[in-house]
C-alpha cells in the first residue's frame, strides 16, 4: 500500500463500496416498508471483497455468486435499477421479477446469480470453467461462497474436481466468521480454508478483507494463476458483516462489542482514510461522490417505482424454452 | 386450552420432550445460539444447554445421518433441517438408510428418529426456498410422515412422533408459524394415522393438509355464504394415509376436491386422487379434481406467487365448478 | 433395421452423438476406462478420448452441477449417474437449479442438460439399489423425463433429449440393457411427449413404461390365450405425460390398469389414474386400477424381490378382476 | 515387527485371514453356480486391514462396514454360516435374507452394516459415536470405507462433524487404488488422504495394508487415542484388492503386472512367512489349519443350503416396527 495508488482507480473503487453501502441501506428500508420483500441478505462491512475481487476480472470471466450478492452484481457492473427493479419483483428486474434479491441474474455481464442453496453455486461454476476449458476460452469463472459453504460437500467435492481436472476456477470464500448464527468455531473443527483447499489440491491464500487494494492484489495474483493454466485457486477474504444475516435475524448470538471492534475496520471508511491520505481524495471529492451515487441509488428506486408488474397471465413463461400450453 | 401459536405449540412439544427424556435432542443449524430460523426453538439453548441443542455445521447429509447413526445408539433425536429445501441434500440418508435399516438387518435394528422441517411457499422466497416436498416423503416405505394443519397438531403430532419406534418426518408450513389456535398443552401426543374431519359439510369434501388448511377452511366459509357447504378433511398424517376417513367423506358428499401446495404432477393430491378412485368410485357424482400449486419453480414477485398457488378464491372457484359441472 | 440390444441401441445414441457435435460429451463414473458400470459407454473413450468422455470421481452433487455449469457455458454434456439409487445425492442441482435456473434468470439461461441413469429392480440388489424413482422426477417442472422401454426407444430417446434446449432426464432400466430389439438406427431422434400403443386391444388399457413394458406385453400375451385383448401404453415420455393418448386408449377400452414399478403410494401411477379420473371418467366401466411395487425396502432374497415386483402373472390377474368385477 | 509374536495371536490373526479368503473364494464359486446372486464384492488381497483393526476393539465398539464387508463381517466374529446363509438368501442369514451381501448386520455383534451407498455409512457412524459420548459410553465407533468414498462430500462433512464434536469414531480407510474402475489419481487431486484428514480436523496415519501386524498396532494406537476422549482419528491402510470390483466387472482398468506385483505382497502370504520366519508356524499347523477353514466353510455352506427361505406372505415384514395390515 506504500505504491502510490492512481486517482482515477482509486476513486472507482471507493465509489463502487459507496454505491453498494448506499444501495443496500436504501434496500433496507425498502424492506422495513414492505417495498421489498421475502428475503434480504445484506452485504454492509464486505464491500471490499466483491470490489477488490471483481477487478482482477474481465468481461469475458464468468461469476456464480451467492444469495448476499447485491455488492456482487453492483460490482460486476450491473445496474443499480435493474437490480432494485429486481428486489420489487418487477418486470424490468434483471430476473424479471422471478428471481428477487437473493436470484440476480446478467448475461450478458456473464453474471450466472444469485443461489439460494449455500454450497449450490460451487458445481456449477465448476461447470462452467469445464466448458470454457474445453471449449478453449481463455477465462476465468470466479464462485463466491462463504465460510458457512466451506462445510457442505459440495465445497470438498467441487474443489476436488476442478483440481483434478486443472480447471480455472477462482474460488472466492467470504469468510465473514458466520453461517447465520453459529461462528466460525463452532462450525468448523479446523477453521484454516486455505489449509482445507490446499488438503483439496488448490492453492490458496488469505487476505484481509477489509482492505480493498489487499483484496485487489490477491485477486489479480490468484486470478493471473487461473489464467495462466495452473488450474484453480481459492482465495479467502477475512472479513465480517456488520448487519444482521437477513431482516429476519434477531442478532442474538455476536456480542456487541465484536461488532462494534470489526466497524472500526470499515473498509469504506479504511479505504477513504487512505486515498485522504495520499492526497488522492480531495475535500469537496467525497461530497460530490456521495451526491453523485445518491442520485445513481434514487434514480434506482425511481426505475424500480415506475416499472410495470409483469402480467399474471405469464406465469408459467420461462419454465421451459417452448411455451407450455396450460 | 390455551391460546398459543404454531410456533409455541411446536416449542412446547420440544420442550415438553426434551424435559421428560434424557434421551432426546435436538440438533441442526442454528437451532441453538440463533434460536432456530423460525425461532421455534428459541429458548432452548438456555433451559437445555449445548449438549442437548446442538447447533451444527451446514452438512444436511450428514447431521440427517448422524442423528440415524445416533437412534440406532440408544439416543432420541430430534433433528431439524431448517427448510425441505436443504432436505434435498439429505435424501440419500432417509431413502437408503432411515427407510430401510430395519428391513435390511431383517428387523434387528429400529431408527427411532423425528426429523422437523418448515416446508412451503407464500413468503416470496422464490425458486429454491418454496418446495413442498413432503408427497415425495410419503411415497418411502419404512418412514412416516405427518404435517400438522394446526397450532394443537403443531404440538401433538411431534410428541406422537417422538413415541414411534420407526422414523418420523414432521412437516410444519413455513406460513403457519405465527397463527393462533386453541392448544391443549396438558394432552397427550395425537394420534398418527388418522385424518381429521375439521368442518363438515355434505356438498363435496375438500381434502387437504398443512399450509392449505387454513385456506381451505376459508373458501368454505365463502361457500358456506353461497349455501354450499363444504366437509373439509385435514389429512395431518400424510404416510400412512387414513383413506378410510377419506372414503368415509366421499361417501357423505359424492365429490372431492384435494388441495395441495404441491406441484400438480406426482402431487400428494394425485395420491389421493387415486384412492379415490380405488375405494370410493361408486360413490362419487363426479370426477375428483385437484387443485395443487402451479408447474413453475416458485416466482419471487408477490402476484406471481399468489397465482401459483393454492388460494381461498381458487378452492372456492373450483368447487362451484364442480358442483356445476356434476349438477 | 438392425437387432441389437438395448445397451447397444443406448451406445449407438451415444457415438452418433459424440461424432456429431464437437460441444457434446460424457461424463461420470466409470464411463471410461470401466466401459460403463453397464457397458453402455464401453469403447466410447477409446474413440472419442478422455477429454470427452470423462471419469468423474465419486461426488455425484459436484458432477451433476458441474453438468448444469457446462452446459449453461455452452456445452451440450450427457452426464451419466450410474443408478437412480446415487441420484439422490445430486437431486439438490435438479431441482434447485437445472429445474429453476431458465425461470429464476428471467429467461436468460438454457440448461441444455442431459442426463442418463439406471433404474429400476429385478436383478437382486437389495433395498439401496432397487430404487424406482422417476416417478419423482417428473414431479418437477423445468425438466423433462423419459423412459426407454424399447430397445429402439433407448436410442430414439437419447437423441431426442439431446436436441432439447432445457434438461432431459433419462431413465434406463437396468434390467432392459441385454433386451435386444429392432432398431432403426438410421432413423432421427424420437419424439419427445408422445406416448405409444404397443399392442392394440379392446378390453382394457395397460398403461406402463420402461422395465414394465415387457411384462405387460407378456401379460397381453397371457390375456390373449384366455380370449381378452389388452391394449397396451407404454408412456415412454414420464413428463410432460401424454395425456391425449392415455384418455383416447380409455375411451376405447373403458378399463385401465397402470402398471408402475414404483412403491405404490405416490407413485407416478397415481398421477396417471388421476388424469384419467379428470379427462375419462365418464368413459371409465370401472374404476382405473393400480400395479406397483410392493411397499417395501426391496429384500434381497429372489423369491422375495419377485414378490415385491409386478410381474406378468400379477399383471394378467389384476386384469382379469377387473374384467370379473366390472363386468 | 522384530518384536516376538504370541503364538496363539499370531495364529489367530493368520487364521481369521484364511477363514476370510476362503470364504470369499466359495462364495465367488457359488456366483457363478447362482447359488448367491446381485452384487458380490470380494476382500480377497485386503483381509490384513480388518483383521488387524478389528484387533483394536472390543465388543462394546460399534463397526460400519461397506458393501465389501464379508471380510469385515467375520473378523468381527460373525458366524460363517449366516453370513452364507445371508448370500444365499435364507431366512437363517444375518439379516433374514433381506439383505445379502452387501447388507451383512449383526446387532450383537455391534455390527451396523453393510452399506452400499458410497459414504454412505460415515454419518451414521458419527451418529453412532455421538450417542456413546452423550451416554458415557466408552466405545469407539469404526468406520470402514474406500477410497473412493474420500471423494463423497460425505466424508468431508462426517471428518469435520467428528472432529468438532470430538466424537469418538475411528474412520478407516480401505485405500484400495481405485474406485471401481477409477485409480486413485483420476478421482483425486491430492491423493494424500492424511493430509484430507487433518485438513478436516482429525488427525491420522496411513500404514501398509498388506501387514497384519502393522496394521494392528496402528489401529491400536488410533483406537487408544479415540477411546482416551482424544476425538477421531483417521487410518489409511494401503492395499489392493486381488480381484474384479464385482463379479460383474471385467478388470479392463489395471494393467495384468500391476496385479501380480501387489499379488506378491498377498497379505496372507507375508504373515504366514512372518510366522514361519519367527518358528511360531510350525510344519503341520498350516495344513491343520486350512483343513479346519475348509470344514468351517463347507459347514456355512451346508447351512445356507439346508436353511428354509422366508415364506413370501412374510414380504412386509420389518418395514416399521408395527406390522403392516396390507
Ligand atoms: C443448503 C442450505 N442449508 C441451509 C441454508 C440456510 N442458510 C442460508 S444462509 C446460511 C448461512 C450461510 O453462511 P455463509 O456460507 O457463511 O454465508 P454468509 O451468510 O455468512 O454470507 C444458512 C444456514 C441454505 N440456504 N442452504
Ligand atoms: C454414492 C454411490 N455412487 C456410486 C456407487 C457405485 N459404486 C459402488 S462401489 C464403487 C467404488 C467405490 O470405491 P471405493 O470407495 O474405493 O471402495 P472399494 O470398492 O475400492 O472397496 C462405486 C462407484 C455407489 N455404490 N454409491
Ligand atoms: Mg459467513
Ligand atoms: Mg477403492
Amino acid at each position: 500500500m506504500s505504491a502510490s495508488i492512481d486517482r482515477d482507480h482509486g476513486l472507482g473503487l471507493l465509489r463502487q463500496m459507496v454505491l453498494i453501502r448506499r444501495f443496500e441501506e436504501k434496500a433496507a428500508e425498502l424492506y422495513t416498508v414492505g417495498k421489498i420483500r421475502g428475503f434480504l441478505h445484506l452485504y454492509i462491512g464486505e464491500e471490499a471483497v466483491a470490489v477488490g475481487t471483481m477487478q482482477a476480472l474481465t468481461p469475458e470471466d464468468n461469476v456464480v455468486a451467492t444469495y448476499r450478492e447485491h455488492g456482487q452484481a453492483l460490482a460486476r457492473g450491473m445496474e443499480a435499477g435493474s437490480v432494485m427493479a429486481e428486489m420489487y419483483g418487477k418486470a424490468g428486474g434483471c430476473s424479471r421479477g422471478r428471481g428477487g434479491s437473493m436470484h440476480l441474474f446478467d448475461v450478458s455481464r456473464r453474471f450466472y446469480g444469485g443461489h439460494a442453496i449455500v454450497g449450490g453455486g460451487l458445481p456449477v461454476a465448476v461447470g462452467l470453467a469445464l466448458a470454457d476449458a474445453m471449449r478453449g476460452r481463455p477465462a476465468v469463472t470466479a464462485c463466491f461462497f462463504g465460510d458457512g459453504a466451506v462445510a457442505e460437500g459440495a465445497f470438498a467435492e467441487s474443489l476436488n474436481l476442478a483440481a483434478l481436472w486443472r480447471l480455472p476456477v477462482l474460488f472466492l470464500c467470504e469468510n465473514n466468521l458466520y453461517a447465520m448464527g453459529t461462528a466460525l468455531e463452532r462450525h468448523q473443527a479446523q477453521t484454516d480454508v486455505v489449509r482445507k483447499a490446499e488438503a483439496a489440491g488448490v492453492p490458496g491464500e488469505a487476505v484481509d478483507g477489509m482492505d480493498v487494494l489487499a483484496v485487489e492484489a490477491a485477486a489479480r495474483r490468484a486470478a493471473e494463476a487461473v489464467r495462466g493454466g495452473q488450474g484453480p485457486r481459492l482465495l479467502e477474504a477475512r472479513t465480517y458483516r456488520f448487519r444482521a444475516h437477513s431482516m429476519y435475524d434477531p442478532d442474538l448470538y455476536r456480542a456487541g462489542d465484536e461488532i462494534e471492534a470489526w466497524k472500526t475496520r470499515d473498509p469504506v471508511v479504511l479505504f477513504t482514510a487512505v486515498l485522504r491520505g495520499q492526497g488522492v481524495l480531495g475535500e469537496t471529492d467525497l461530497a460530490a461522490m456521495e451526491t453523485s451515487v445518491a442520485a445513481e441509488v434514487d434514480a434506482a428506486v425511481a426505475e424500480a417505482e415506475s416499472g410495470p408488474w409483469e402480467p399474471v397471465e405469464d406465469l408459467l413463461k420461462d419454465v421451459y424454452t417452448a411455451p407450455v400450453d396450460r | 386450552m390455551k391460546k398459543m401459536t404454531y410456533r409455541e405449540a411446536a416449542r412446547s412439544a420440544l420442550r415438553q420432550a426434551l424435559a421428560g427424556d434424557p434421551r432426546v435432542f435436538l440438533m441442526g443449524e442454528d437451532v441453538g445460539r440463533y434460536g432456530g430460523a423460525f425461532a421455534v426453538s428459541h429458548g432452548l439453548l438456555a433451559e437445555f444447554g449445548p449438549e442437548r441443542v446442538r447447533d451444527t455445521p451446514l452438512s444436511e447429509n450428514t447431521f440427517v445421518g448422524a442423528g440415524i447413526g445416533a437412534a440406532l445408539g440408544g439416543l432420541r433425536p430430534i433433528v431439524e433441517v431448517m427448510t425441505v429445501n436443504f432436505s434435498l441434500l439429505s435424501l440419500d440418508q432417509v431413502v437408503n438408510n432411515a427407510a430401510t435399516l430395519r428391513h435390511m438387518s431383517g428387523g434387528q435394528l429400529s431408527v427411532p428418529l423425528v426429523v422437523r422441517m418448515a416446508t412451503g411457499a407464500g413468503r416470496q422466497l422464490a425458486a429454491q426456498h418454496s418446495h413442498s416436498l413432503e408427497g415425495w416423503y410419503a411415497h418411502v416405505p419404512g418412514i412416516t410422515v405427518v404435517a400438522p394443519g394446526t397450532a394443537d397438531d403443531a404440538r401433538a403430532l411431534l410428541l406422537a412422533a417422538l413415541r414411534e419406534p420407526d422414523p418420523v418426518f414432521v412437516f410444519e408450513h413455513a406460513a403457519l408459524y405465527p397463527m393462533e389456535g386453541e392448544v391443549d398443552d396438558t394432552a397427550g401426543p395425537g394420534e398418527i394415522g388418522r385424518a381429521a374431519v375439521r368442518r363438515v359439510g355434505t356438498d363435496l369434501s375438500v381434502i387437504t393438509y398443512g399450509g392449505s388448511l387454513p385456506k381451505a377452511l376459508a373458501a368454505a366459509d365463502l361457500l358456506a355464504a353461497e349455501g354450499i357447504t363444504a366437509e373439509v378433511v385435514d389429512l395431518r398424517t400424510l404416510r400412512p394415509l387414513d383413506t378410510a376417513t377419506i372414503l368415509a367423506s366421499v361417501a357423505r358428499t359424492h365429490r372431492a376436491l384435494v388441495v395441495d401446495e404441491g406441484w400438480r404432477t406426482g402431487s400428494l393430491a394425485a395420491e389421493v386422487s387415486a384412492r379415490i378412485m380405488e375405494g370410493g368410485f361408486y360413490d362419487l357424482d363426479g370426477p375428483v379434481q385437484r387443485l395443487c400449486s402451479a408447474e413453475v419453480p416458485m416466482p419471487y414477485a408477490r402476484h406471481m406467487e399468489d397465482a401459483a398457488l393454492p388460494q381461498p378464491a381458487t378452492i372456492a372457484a373450483a368447487a362451484r365448478a364442480m358442483l356445476r359441472r356434476d349438477g
